[in-house]
């Protein structure tokens, strides 16, 4: 089966400038927020700008810091998220905190995302050839014990099969009360930001549910681009384009366009 | 029991084939690559490798072939995303089929941390419901003796040497280190040994000024080695900065096989020590590296 | 959303009958005594006290009559032994009978951090076989589920507020702290709230110069208090000494109740405040506690 | 029963340095050692200072130092414990070399010690009164996970119990196997060192046994001090003097004779 292509009617630019915008619209004022690299780096620094000024950041290698590191860096251990923070410690303490209920939010990606929401970083199959991805990281940890979860993809078809191939990270399982059989006391994805659509999980299923799509994205496109017969909620929009404001806050702490040019 | 030494003397004393050695456990800085590259020279086999984030450090090791085993939770390339001698490892066996041991970065924390607690397990509710958890030698599903809740507990994983880069170390191993510590911490009091890299020996006067930045003690340590830029091309917070270029030449070198023992030979195999090493970067590279702008930490007085 | 008050306010905010306190978790420095007088002062009620080594701010609050419960290791006077209201309290009931849940140091400390944790219990093998451990509420004898070893779990502890004394604070309450930690962090991360009462408040700069020092972050914290001296007759590392005096005049007066209620009502219950309480020390004994010799950490860089 | 009165054919400061001296040589070079206040603290400074010069000592509080204080103190909290020290950490951090194993030797103190080692510091009897003492503290913790004890007491009768009225911190138990059988997997107490003696313990029945009397003492005032039926070695010596070597020492460590003058 030939795959389709990305829909592409609006730049690659305008798509991640959307999703970065969504990604900080997730972020309440006051949260305590596992932050990861890239888009929630950014999503992280424009709503700590906006609308979240008492937001917290935690990193999983020990850092907390509120501001958005003074250079651009590559990893969360680059002399610029260290320079400044509030504080300093170790990988458990900083995982303690999310495993005692305090993180109110944490961001997520991964190879392939299911139609519950659980996600794939650890094997792939590709044309009948079995892939080893990295592994897990803190992904796992992050998807079992925070409040909710954000997570963030490319929307494309393969990336979406209806069941992942290895569950490194929880979502909702088989759905349902999955989550609680399991053992797991709280948390599961709240959302899924992609190149095309913002998607959340029905309340009592579990199952991932459209609920906007990207400016100049139909319907049509997203389920194309997605693995299983994808539900449409009733109250479908139009994800709202970035503000005046919000594009100007990109444009600071993304000067160079490393993730938004 | 003087321990500093060189370089190849501590790897050649304290690495043996067939060891457990936990390294790269600052997540994504500080992370020894001068050991690493020493443990490649001097050919040691066999051994596992205990790691969260692993940096490019373990991919290097693993296509050394120096490498049975590996327990962690990611093994890629920091800053370009896959680790293509891990890949070829693991799916086609080259140079040498490794066993994997998956974890999430909490469970390989918990491990060390049970280690150094000295305790034979410690429990967690992470990961319930993940694949990783299934049939997994170190991660059992348990119920809690207090409240019946199902709880995973995590083995206790106590490597037999602990490798870690640091800022500053005196001659005892008695060690500062500032920045993010990841499972460092955890790593060094769960390991029957540690091996210290620094960017230089101090003075113990300068250690005991500060007792509370000594973050590992040095009855811990049985090595002590000044390695300037010993974590290149991880950074190395207020000494060194990262290298992103060389993530992606890395990357882009080592994508076949051929590229990866072009890469090995010209960097470690062929350079005899660091400083070859060094000198293969050039004085220039190295000097875009170094820190300009300093950030003193505020004064803190420990005065009676 | 601002945290900074005075500690009568702190107090009335935070601190209400029935909670479980955790305080004097440096073990024998940093104890937050001007915070404890605070809440003798505003009749505080029903406490439940944690604490591994108490000093004698429990015999304090014990004999005040604020407390119904105290989670120890150790309650006593740390210069001159004996804890007089305490053992006035459990052996009389004077000024009421209180229930004491006996504790080691560890059991305390590792109760304390499964609360941290956020998990229901932690093990350890301590304290097997001791007298300790039998019919105990928080420590129960379980099997390790990979060796099948006997263990004692010891279940968590999340005390309401932790109150703690620090060298200095930002307005949010990032906390510099220095010296011997004890099981203060663990306490801070197990509550609900965390209140700081500090030598000085620090622009946020001061802070971040050094995260690594910031042992206690921001967002743990409800209330910060400027409160110099806070920790008298305890010692403050480069703040203030130990009042050793403080403690054989303590241990002579207290040995009575109607010592104690001397004691009280002089020190504390007509003291308005921690100021009152410092006048009646006078100027020239607190000067006598300040450090005169300074001891300055070695200079960190976190320049890149 | 009247008590019998302690010895007095030695003066109380000289009996003091013996036990001072007898605890800094059970301190081995090289050695981990849990230090105590007071006779402890100078024993382990003597200790370093003459043949353990690499001994380090580790103190509850999250203290690991090498060097006596630099100034006379109270408790090891105290600022001259803390400035010069190797390492300031918290207090699990410092029993976690405990419970690993890692420290080689302990020092415990005690309101009473029975004939198997095990001392309370908890609840005692006094003419038929019940008197609650401050507790365990750290001495249950070190008494379970040394790898061996030293217990220092002022000799007593009624401190020599056969049995302790409550038992704080493990020695062993009943006797032979006890520490074993409850689930103990090292340690216990190596030796007793009491204002009249130093006691050792039988390798098989774990009983306290009298190995060495201070100079000037009998073996029957030992036993007139000891509730009970008292073993004694068939290899009883006569504790060794302080040397001169030993005693300039104690004069550098406490100058003004706060333990031993």
């Amino acid at each position: 089966m030939k795959r389709p292509e990305p829909a592409a009617s609006v730049s690659a630019a305008a798509r991640r400038q959307v999703m970065v915008v969504a990604a900080a619209r997730e972020i309440h004022d006051g949260e305590v927020v596992f932050v990861g690299m890239r888009l929630p780096l950014l999503g992280f620094a424009l709503a700590r700008a906006l609308h979240a000024p008492h937001a917290v950041g935690l990193f999983e290698n020990g850092v907390i810091r509120d501001t958005p590191p003074v250079a651009p860096l590559i990893t969360m251990g680059d002399p610029p998220n260290i320079a400044g923070a509030l504080a300093c410690t170790t990988l458990i303490d900083v995982m303690s905190h999310l495993e005692c209920g305090r993180v109110d939010v944490g961001f997520l990606g991964g190879a392939e995302v299911d139609r519950f929401g659980n996600l794939n970083t650890t094997w792939v199959e590709d044309e009948g050839r079995r892939i080893r991805l990295p592994g897990s990281g803190g992904a796992a940890d992050i998807a079992s014990l925070a409040r909710r979860t954000v997570i963030a993809m490319p929307h494309e078809r393969r990336r979406f099969p209806e069941r992942v191939g290895y569950l490194t990270s929880p979502g909702y399982g088989t759905g349902g009360r999955w989550r609680h059989e399991v053992g797991l006391v709280r948390g599961g994805p709240a959302r899924v930001i992609t190149s095309l659509a913002i998607l959340g999980f029905d309340g009592e299923s579990r199952e991932m549910v459209l609920e906007s799509v990207h400016p100049g994205v139909t319907v049509e496109e997203v389920r194309a681009h997605t693995g299983w017969n994808l539900r449409v909620s009733p109250a479908l929009r139009t994800t709202p384009e970035p503000s005046a404001e919000e594009l100007a806050a990109l444009r600071q702490f993304d000067p160079q366009g490393l993730w938004t040019g | 029991m003087a321990k500093v030494m060189t370089l190849t003397e501590a790897v050649a004393r304290h690495v043996r084939d067939g060891m457990t050695v936990a390294m790269g456990t600052g997540l994504e800085s500080c992370i020894p690559f001068a050991a690493g590259h020493e443990i490649i020279r001097q050919g040691r086999r066999d051994l596992t490798l205990v790691g969260p984030i692993s940096d490019i450090l373990f991919d290097q090791l693993i296509g050394a072939g120096c490498v049975s085993r590996v327990v962690a939770a990611w093994v890629g390339n920091v800053g370009a995303g896959i680790a293509y001698s891990f890949r070829r490892a693991v799916e086609e066996g080259i140079p040498r089929r490794i066993d994997v041991e998956d974890h999430s970065n909490l469970t390989v924390a918990l491990a060390l941390e049970a280690g150094a607690r000295g305790v034979p397990y410690l429990p967690s509710r992470t990961a319930l419901g993940s694949d990783l958890i299934r049939d997994h030698p170190r991660l059992r599903e348990v119920l809690c003796p207090f409240t019946g809740a199902r709880l995973l507990a995590v083995g206790a994983l106590r490597p037999d040497v602990t490798i870690l880069h640091v800022q500053r170390c005196d001659a005892e191993g008695d060690a500062h280190l500032w920045g993010n510590l990841g499972v460092s911490l955890e790593a060094a009091r769960a390991a029957r040994t540690v091996l210290v890299t620094c960017e230089e020996i101090v003075e113990s006067d300068v250690i005991r000024s500060d007792p509370n930045r000594t973050l590992v003690p040095g009855f811990l340590v049985g090595a002590v080695e000044a390695v300037p830029f010993g974590s290149h091309p991880s950074p190395t917070q207020g000494y060194v900065n990262r290298d992103d270029r060389f993530y992606e030449e890395y990357h882009a070198e080592t994508r076949t096989r051929e590229g990866f023992l072009g890469w090995l030979d010209r960097m470690v195999l062929t350079t005899s020590g660091h400083e070859g090493y060094l000198g293969r970067l050039g004085e220039a590279r190295l000097e875009r590296l170094r820190p300009r702008a300093p950030r003193p930490a505020a004064p803190a007085n420990y005065g009676l």
